[in-house]
């Protein structure tokens, strides 16, 4: 009934001392989700949120048997710190923080390819799976329990479309911010073959927006593998080119590649109906139940 | 956040990179002494952050001092696609016998940084990379490495560069990527790489994009960029440390969140409107910030109305309505209308505080923007 | 009849216009090894020892279908060579070069793990398979066709041995120096793993020298997956600690680990004569033939 | 290439890594007058390359000038296991309440560096190692990345560092790994790392040992290295471009080829001899070279007899032999006695013109190391 997350996760929350860290840790908990201690160098042996603190991640995973975690370190930290989620080893590290350099992201992305830990983010908001865990900032009391699952590069605009849902009594199975930079852990594509394989999800939103590729290959992937309906909406079809529309992977470049048009069409051409408001969104998602 | 061709220039030079003689001018006499200075054929090129500059006329070979005082009258104080001249870069004329292109960016798909070589330079190597890709030869390049001479070889010689140079070009390519890495670039562009008559190879150009998120580690460029805006609203934004894009509409728009923010734009443009800006205040936004974006909004006198939407996560409704009547009360008039629209943690909260004097408060998305842009059409009226 | 090289295989020579890769690239061709290409950066489209040159490894082996290289760069430059060769991609590498930073050395370790090319050397004189292929600098005129492999870190120690098994009529199948540096692409167990995979090789002389654990790792492979027989010797027995005896890897810890004792003991436990004198290793392939 | 510990905190204070205040001196007024800068109490240490060197007396902590004066005429000109000390370093005594072990060397069987940190400082850490090896953590590190962060904290906090001072640990141990990067180290080792009584961190003693074959690009550490030597013998193989090692024993020995070189050693062991030294003239030897190993092994009066090795794969019999007789043919009479064994490449056509009135010629390896040993035994009967 979910994807990644379910309450058997065991969560490390990673700066969790610092003031965002410790107010979401509690928010967390408070949803429910399984967070078991928390890491900060230096603050090994204190409790934070009402979870024992570890000085490095693998001492966390160690003596706690976490498998996943959330990262909310500031962001000349932040690759160091997925870094050490992929060290400990996790099974899934979901990096909230906005403003990593890209740079970073890119040694980050080539040592994803040489371990098995699955990354969210970062620049995302995190992911949730309605009643049993969330793993990030999303605000729990928009989401309600269903069978629809999301995937977006955008945190409140996924809230948009959810809120919509939930007030017509459309549950979500998992809601994923994969988070809006140009180099990010978990692609589009990525959890479209994981809702496809969760036979608790019977249709799928995705979100997406200008800039990159990412939509194009994942209207290919559903066009070729996906039994599963899905909706699209892609935000920043007035965005003029070369502009970075707040989220540092959300530019259409100087040469007109990664236009909202571009994937419009792509998802079109692979059978997915693309709203023009969040509303018509919620009006597709529901003529597929 | 682009570095000047001149800034770029600097850079390289320092990397042992050779690039023409020049000087940085701000006057017609200041021109006039520079090419006294470097001598003829002498180049006077706009700074500003415009691509095709040569074809939309900011940049003039001069062969004399007439010359010179012609162009730099010219030049300066020009509108460039929206932006004024206010400052040229004079540089010695290359007598050059080819022209390559060479760069360094991003692939996003991959992940990776990607070297670019191309013997089409000189032209607009967007159109080449559309009509004959195979004219641009790319290596992939593993960031955990960096660049291994071979790889700088292997591109240079792929893109049929003449064995004579091959070398002197893979070196200025490996001192590119370097500099890519050490400076946080997100791109890095020579176009062109001029071998000149006398079998030298020189950078005749300057592209140079810094990763905005990594400013904070560098420090020198963080300088140079802050020299480098070029409008007011933006460099307002700057300080204010907001997301913000100034469009060419007359709906102004503050949100919160990217996607959403940029929904909303979508959302002017399809129920009539035109955007004026992008706006992102961000997660978690208290009174000050939304006063500041007020401010900014307000700022910018093409806007004749504004809408304010707002999906509360960690933003509370209540703290944004607050902020919205303390910015607003400080008004004996409100410039332009405003519609507001909250959603999400406290948004009921939020609606009861907001004062209904100052603000038009919509319950839906769908209905704010539409609010907004029927007040900006009556202001047009 | 032999492992990792024969008559089929299509070498380049990079570092083919310099005098000592010229030299051995026509000693190799007139021992009838199969040398199709030359790779020298700048030197494309000349001919060196007879075949074609090309400014790149990769060009080299596409236009001339290679799949094996010999390296004879400087050590400044052979690092960059290796990795060259690993990316062409090659299905083998043989670094001559002596010299090479370990450093470098490391970052083409790294890089081995994650690419099929195999790597012999550096530091090493090669590899031949009597009567068919020899890609590196060792005397063809003293091996011959025979059962018999050699695996050895040192080159003029290797021809000492097989001088002795050729007069005695004992010939070989292939042989191969493994280098003699701290950090190399092929490692004893690797070699030994080959030979008893091939059906041809009927007895292996191995020798080994001071510095490192790989003659203690081979012993272990030894007695665990080895039936063909195995003869030992380990040269450095008189060697001082802390001081490196000619080859970079050749250097007993001042901890006293990586002696020769330690590495004759190994031996000895798994099963492997070790002979006091090269005349004594060549008795004991006697005896198991 | 062991640096000396003046030399290698000279690099560690440059990195920024904290180390005591000190002076050089290679006389007792120099130690003197450093002491009266330094002041009390000041450690005397001998810079040779020995380990050990406070069990063997090198090290003296002095706290007057009285002391000062005596300890440095101990040590100074003292023979500290074969070398003599003709330098000490003068440092500021470090009040210390904790001692750690810091270092990092490259693991030749994962083929990557790794770094160590131990509570267990200022004791023979290899004692450590082979007691209690539990006391050391260990942290590999991948070299295309270098050290992490995360990774320098990680064994830090592992080897249970006091948690007060694990951020100044971990910060010197990156700068550490940085340092071995940079300076193509084989390996770097500070024991102790010193917690003082006010709390800092310092590193209190400094082995750097950098790899031979990266000097080339390593310039600084090249002249710090020619500075090092400290056997006029291994001084002049450095300059004749051979691998030389001196040995104890009185039978000089010349090969091609390390493991051949370590086997005619092991096999003059074998035969009842002593070996005097190692020296591999390395693949394809002219004449010239052939001449400058004879005048290296006459020149060690240790030696009794020579045993000349070569087994020919590049390197031709005949060119040797060629050597051979020129260089013995300068002599009035041969100072010690020469058996030449030469096989492989033009080994039979060496054989014939080698000047048997000046050397023996033998055929097997065996026979030849056999007639050495008997020719040393006989000069010492």
């Amino acid at each position: 009934m979910s994807i990644l997350v379910d309450d058997d996760t065991r969560v490390v929350v990673q700066g969790i001392t610092g003031g965002e860290g410790n107010f979401h840790a509690e928010q967390m908990i408070e949803y429910g989700t399984n967070v078991v201690a928390g890491a900060v160098p230096g603050k090994g042996g204190q409790t934070s949120a009402g979870v024992p603190v570890y000085d490095t991640v693998q001492k966390a995973a160690i003596e706690e048997d976490a498998d996943a975690s959330v990262i909310f370190v500031p962001p000349a930290f932040a690759g160091d710190a997925i870094f050490e989620a992929l060290d400990a080893p996790l099974d899934l590290a979901v990096a909230i923080t906005e403003g990593v350099p890209t740079q970073d992201m890119a040694k980050v992305n080539k040592r994803l390819s040489e371990v098995d830990t699955r990354l969210i983010g970062p620049n995302c908001p995190g992911i949730i799976t309605p009643g049993e865990a969330k793993l990030g900032i999303l605000p729990g009391n928009i989401f309600s329990e269903g069978k629809v699952g999301l995937v977006s590069r955008s945190g409140t605009l996924t809230y948009q479309v959810v809120d919509s849902l939930t007030q017509r009594g459309i549950g979500q199975s998992t809601a994923v911010g994969i988070g809006g930079d140009p180099i990010i852990g978990t692609s589009f594509v990525d959890a479209l073959a994981a809702f496809e394989d969760d036979p608790d999800t019977e249709a799928v939103v995705m979100c997406g927006e200008i800039g990159g590729e990412d939509e194009e290959q994942a209207a290919a992937y559903i066009a070729e593998n996906m039994e599963t309906p899905v909706a699209g909406f892609i935000a920043g079809r007035t965005a003029p080119p070369g502009k970075r529309m707040g989220h540092a992977g959300a530019i259409v470049s100087g040469s007109g590649t990664g236009t909202a048009q571009s994937k419009i069409d792509a998802l079109n051409d692979a059978g997915v109906p693309v709203g023009d408001t969040p509303e018509e969104v919620a009006d597709n998602v529901e003529s597929f139940l | 956040m682009k570095l000047h061709e001149y800034q770029a220039k600097e850079v390289f030079a320092e990397a042992g990179i050779p690039v023409p003689e020049s000087r940085l001018a701000s006057s017609v006499e200041e021109v006039v002494e520079a090419v006294g200075e470097i001598g003829y054929p002498a180049a006077i090129k706009a700074q500003v952050h415009v691509g095709g500059r040569g074809k939309a006329g900011g940049i003039e070979i001069v062969t004399s001092e007439d010359e010179a005082r012609e162009a730099a009258e010219s030049i300066l104080g020009m509108d460039l696609k929206g932006y004024t001249v206010d400052r040229v870069l004079v540089e010695a004329g290359v007598d050059f016998v080819d022209e390559l292109y060479v760069g360094v960016t991003m692939d996003r798909s991959a992940g990776e940084p990607v070297a670019m070589v191309s013997t089409e330079g000189g032209v607009d190597i967007e159109e080449v990379a559309a009509e004959t890709p195979e004219a641009i030869a790319r290596e992939h390049v593993d960031p955990a490495f960096g660049m291994h001479p071979f790889e700088s070889r292997k591109v240079v010689y792929e893109a049929g560069v003449d064995r004579e140079f091959a070398g002197d070009v893979a070196s200025i390519l490996r001192t590119l990527f370097d500099l890519y890495e050490e400076s946080d670039a997100s791109e890095i562009e020579v176009n062109p790489v001029m071998i000149t008559a006398d079998d030298e190879v020189v950078a005749a150009d300057a592209v140079m994009n810094i990763d905005e998120d990594a400013l904070f580690r560098q420090p020198d460029l963080a300088d140079m960029a802050e020299a480098s805006y070029e409008d007011d609203l933006e460099r307002k934004a700057g300080e204010y440390g907001f997301d913000y894009v100034r469009l060419s509409g007359n709906v102004g728009i503050i949100g919160n969140g990217a996607g959403l923010v940029m929904t909303t734009l979508d959302l002017v443009d399809y129920y009539g409107g035109e955007p004026a800006n992008f706006l992102d205040i961000g997660g978690g936004a208290k009174a000050e910030r939304v006063a500041n974006a007020l401010d900014m909004v307000f700022s910018d006198e093409n806007v004749d109305s504004v809408v304010f939407n707002i999906f509360g996560g960690i933003t509370r409704g209540d703290e944004v309505a607050k902020g919205i009547n303390e910015a607003l009360e400080q008004f004996d008039e409100i410039p332009k209308p405003v519609t507001v629209r909250l959603a999400g943690t406290r948004a009921e909260e939020g609606m009861e505080i907001l004062n209904t004097d100052l603000v038009t408060v919509e319950k839906t998305l769908e209905s704010a923007v539409q609010r907004a842009v029927a007040d900006a059409e009556e202001v047009n009226q």
